[in-house]
């Protein structure tokens, strides 16, 4: 039998897009990525985010809880390391602290939250981003509705298993593929000045 | 949740927004505050969707601000207007399918207590009248009789106001309400009785005209439920959307029944007031 | 039903079994019997599938036995024990969704109301334990707080009985059962107590030890839940089959609890006691 | 779109029969009934029925508690003129007095419930059965349960609508229809006599 694969491409892919997992779109194992849905090795999903980030409009960093509060040891550094990649992609930061659903008065120009993703994107007009720190549920449940509701392109760089449901994502994001991200996107800018 | 959460990272400490910041400089988690503190400090909730003058979110800020140990503490709420205010506080807080939250705390405290066996969680019902005396009334009264450590608060409204204003067992007889034109055609239903037959080792009755008792009884109730066993406060928090007064009248209404048919009342089983007197007799509180 | 339907046509009265043509000759319907006259006349319960000994058949026996009216008499009842033996009984029998009896009780009491005006229709709820002290527990309170004016009766046997022996909520502290191994480790549910707080204006605990107080208090219940409103009796029925004794003994061990912790116990309104007094008081019941 | 038409024919069926109006068989009108299914005229069915009694093996007459029970004016008689017709037909008699599950203790001898029709049905060798005087909702879930169990062919005089569940079916069934059914067979036993 033969079937065309899912894709998960930049939406608005309707109100309610199916889980990428529902339809056939698999994890990566450690070394792998996630582009749009197939599996490519890590440096290709690297290389196609630092590309995407670079020529983005208007890209944002999410970072999650994980990051943002100082929990364990090894937050503040893995903080640190974030916030100096999104500076040099020129990405602007807005922030993820928990999750409660804070209708109606949520901020979306300082705040964001997995309920209702869309509207910091639409407001901030977003056209790339990049989810960080974030636990996995609520990751999968922002992704899902950022794209069932809008063109923006999303990113996941995941300290655990990957989101099936971000347009790129990596796994098992640790220092060491932190400082090849930034490596890759700092050359890149370089070949783009030059 | 503990303490070291509530420390932002260097990094990103400057884009948090105003009110995590306020929380962190400012807030109950750090060190120990009391319903007497209120306006010294941060709130737990500062902002709240209910309606003007609303009684359930000035019973919901006085009973977070009376929390003996927020940071370890998880409320348990379900569908109804203190729904609202618990999810824009800054507070663990689980929503269970209407009615069942005081099956869901009895499970999450039994958890809570096997994954942290050497620390106090308090587990926390705080949900409407509609909750707890007609749909949940069932759910509630059995975890009484199983002796869960777990204190009960209602935020009592008597209606079931975000939905438009029909009557619940918590409603006054007569009472007329925009769903119910007739008039309701029986009593209050005696949750307050109900608790003291059904094993609640400590029971308190209140209104939101009286913070400082509210301050007592919620800690009073949650120091308790940890030790000796289920405890319930009733806290009377009007209505003036369903009940048609004026926003700035909430206390007067409060104040006037707690004249009248809702005084204070409390009750405290033997072993309970035993504990008390060896644990916290000398406290101020 | 009405006495009329209690008469063969002629052409077929020789064919109706022998169980039928006995209660249309020597039954309760026509004229009144009490649990006094029990063995004097035909039973509207003669056989019944339930194990020897049964507590819970006995106590349908004594209590279908003390119908004031049972040709105009509507048994609710629900999954359980209790249902095997009204299944059998040649009464209106209406059986609900377990938990759901007083809620169906209420309905068909007011839909009795309105189509006979002019007739006491008596509706009475006739089920085990687990059926109200557990999973009914809120509908059976509900119809008590809006005073529905409908008997309820429990067949306490302490033990969900037919599905294998899984304790209820009125099982005793510490009892092991085939499905409570390590013994209940609660008590037994306060139901009679929350009857008195929940509106019910006559109540009444008793075992089948005495079936001449249940034939009293049954009636008594039965009348006053249809002028004044809510009543509860409570029957212990113990159950030999779980509680693991001889068959012959379930009068004895109804005996010995009715001497311990199941003594007789009764509580009537003032209203009620009133109206009592007013209507039968000469009555030799 | 042409589709083969459902018929109501005797049983076993299986377990659980569908109910004959889920599978489009309607109800007849007054001066009509139903043989199988299909709608023919009352003079027809009353025919049909004759023949099944008086060929059957092994006939029964159910009546239901509405003739059995002296309930109010004009039933002594009906019952009368039914017991009447039984005993032309060479039929003999089952009475359903209620409706309760009257387990385990039912004599199937001398008593039929239409929880479990068939233990009668299969006990007394019953070929060809007479429904009367029973409840319509009754009525139906034996029937039913007779089609989903048993070979007996069962026969409806109804006093209402008809029952499509019943292999033939009157409806309207007063004391002239009754007069009529009587004469039918009486005549049917003189030809076959000569």
């Amino acid at each position: 039998m033969s079937i065309t694969p899912y894709r998960v491409l930049v939406g608005p892919e309707g109100y309610l897009p199916p889980a990428a997992a529902s339809r056939g779109i698999l994890l990566p194992e450690k070394g792998e990525a996630l582009i749009e849905g197939a599996i490519v090795p890590e440096e290709e999903a690297m290389q196609a985010i630092a590309t995407k980030l670079l020529s983005a409009k208007n890209p944002f960093f999410f970072p999650g809880p994980q990051l943002l509060w100082d929990w364990k040891e090894g937050v503040a550094l893995k903080a640190q390391a974030v916030k100096k990649l999104a500076d040099l992609a020129g990405a602007r930061v807005i922030p993820m602290p928990d999750y409660r659903p804070k209708y109606p008065m949520i901020n979306p120009a300082v705040e964001i939250n997995p309920n209702h993703p869309n509207l910091t994107i639409w407001h901030n007009k977003i056209d790339v981003c990049v989810f960080i720190g974030v636990h996995c549920h609520y990751a999968n449940m922002a992704l899902k509705i950022i794209r069932g509701g809008t063109s923006c392109y999303t990113i996941a760089l995941c300290g655990e298993a990957g989101h099936e449901d971000a347009m790129i994502s990596l796994c098992c994001m640790g220092m060491p593929e932190l400082a090849r991200l930034t490596e890759i996107i700092q050359s890149m800018k370089g070949e783009q000045a030059a | 949740m503990s303490i070291k959460v509530i420390k932002p990272t260097a990094a990103f400490a400057s884009l948090l927004p105003t009110e995590y910041l306020e929380l962190v400089a400012d807030g109950p988690y750090a060190s120990p505050k009391t319903i007497n503190d209120l306006g010294t400090f941060k709130e737990i909730i500062a902002e709240h969707p209910h309606c003007a003058g609303c009684g359930v979110a000035l019973g919901v800020r006085l009973t977070v601000a009376s929390l003996p140990a927020p940071a370890d503490t998880l409320i348990v709420g379900t569908a109804g207007c203190s729904f609202f205010g618990l999810a824009q506080a800054a507070l663990n807080y689980s929503c269970s399918a209407f009615g069942n939250q005081n099956a869901v705390a009895s499970g999450l405290k039994r958890m809570l207590k096997i994954r942290y066996p050497d620390t106090d969680k308090d587990v926390v019902v705080l949900v409407g009248d509609g909750g707890i005396a007609d749909i949940g009334l069932d759910l509630t009264l059995h975890s009484w009789f199983r002796r869960e450590k777990i204190a009960t608060i209602m935020v009592d409204n008597e209606v079931y106001g975000n939905t438009g204003g029909q009557e619940s067992g918590m409603t006054q007889e007569g009472q007329v309400l925009n769903m119910a034109p007739k008039g309701k055609n029986f009593a209050k239903i005696p949750v307050f009785e109900l608790a003291r037959v059904s094993g609640c080792v400590y029971g308190a009755r209140v209104t939101v005209a009286s913070p400082k008792k509210i301050g007592r009884v919620v800690r009073k109730a949650i120091l308790l439920a940890r030790e000796v066993g289920p405890t319930y406060v009733q806290i009377y928090t009007p209505c003036p959307t369903n009940f048609k007064f004026p926003p700035q009248q909430t206390i007067n209404i409060a104040k006037k029944a707690e004249e009248g048919y809702y005084s204070f009342q409390e009750f405290i089983s033997d072993d309970a007031q035993a504990y008390w007197e060896k644990n916290f007799a000398s406290s101020t509180m």
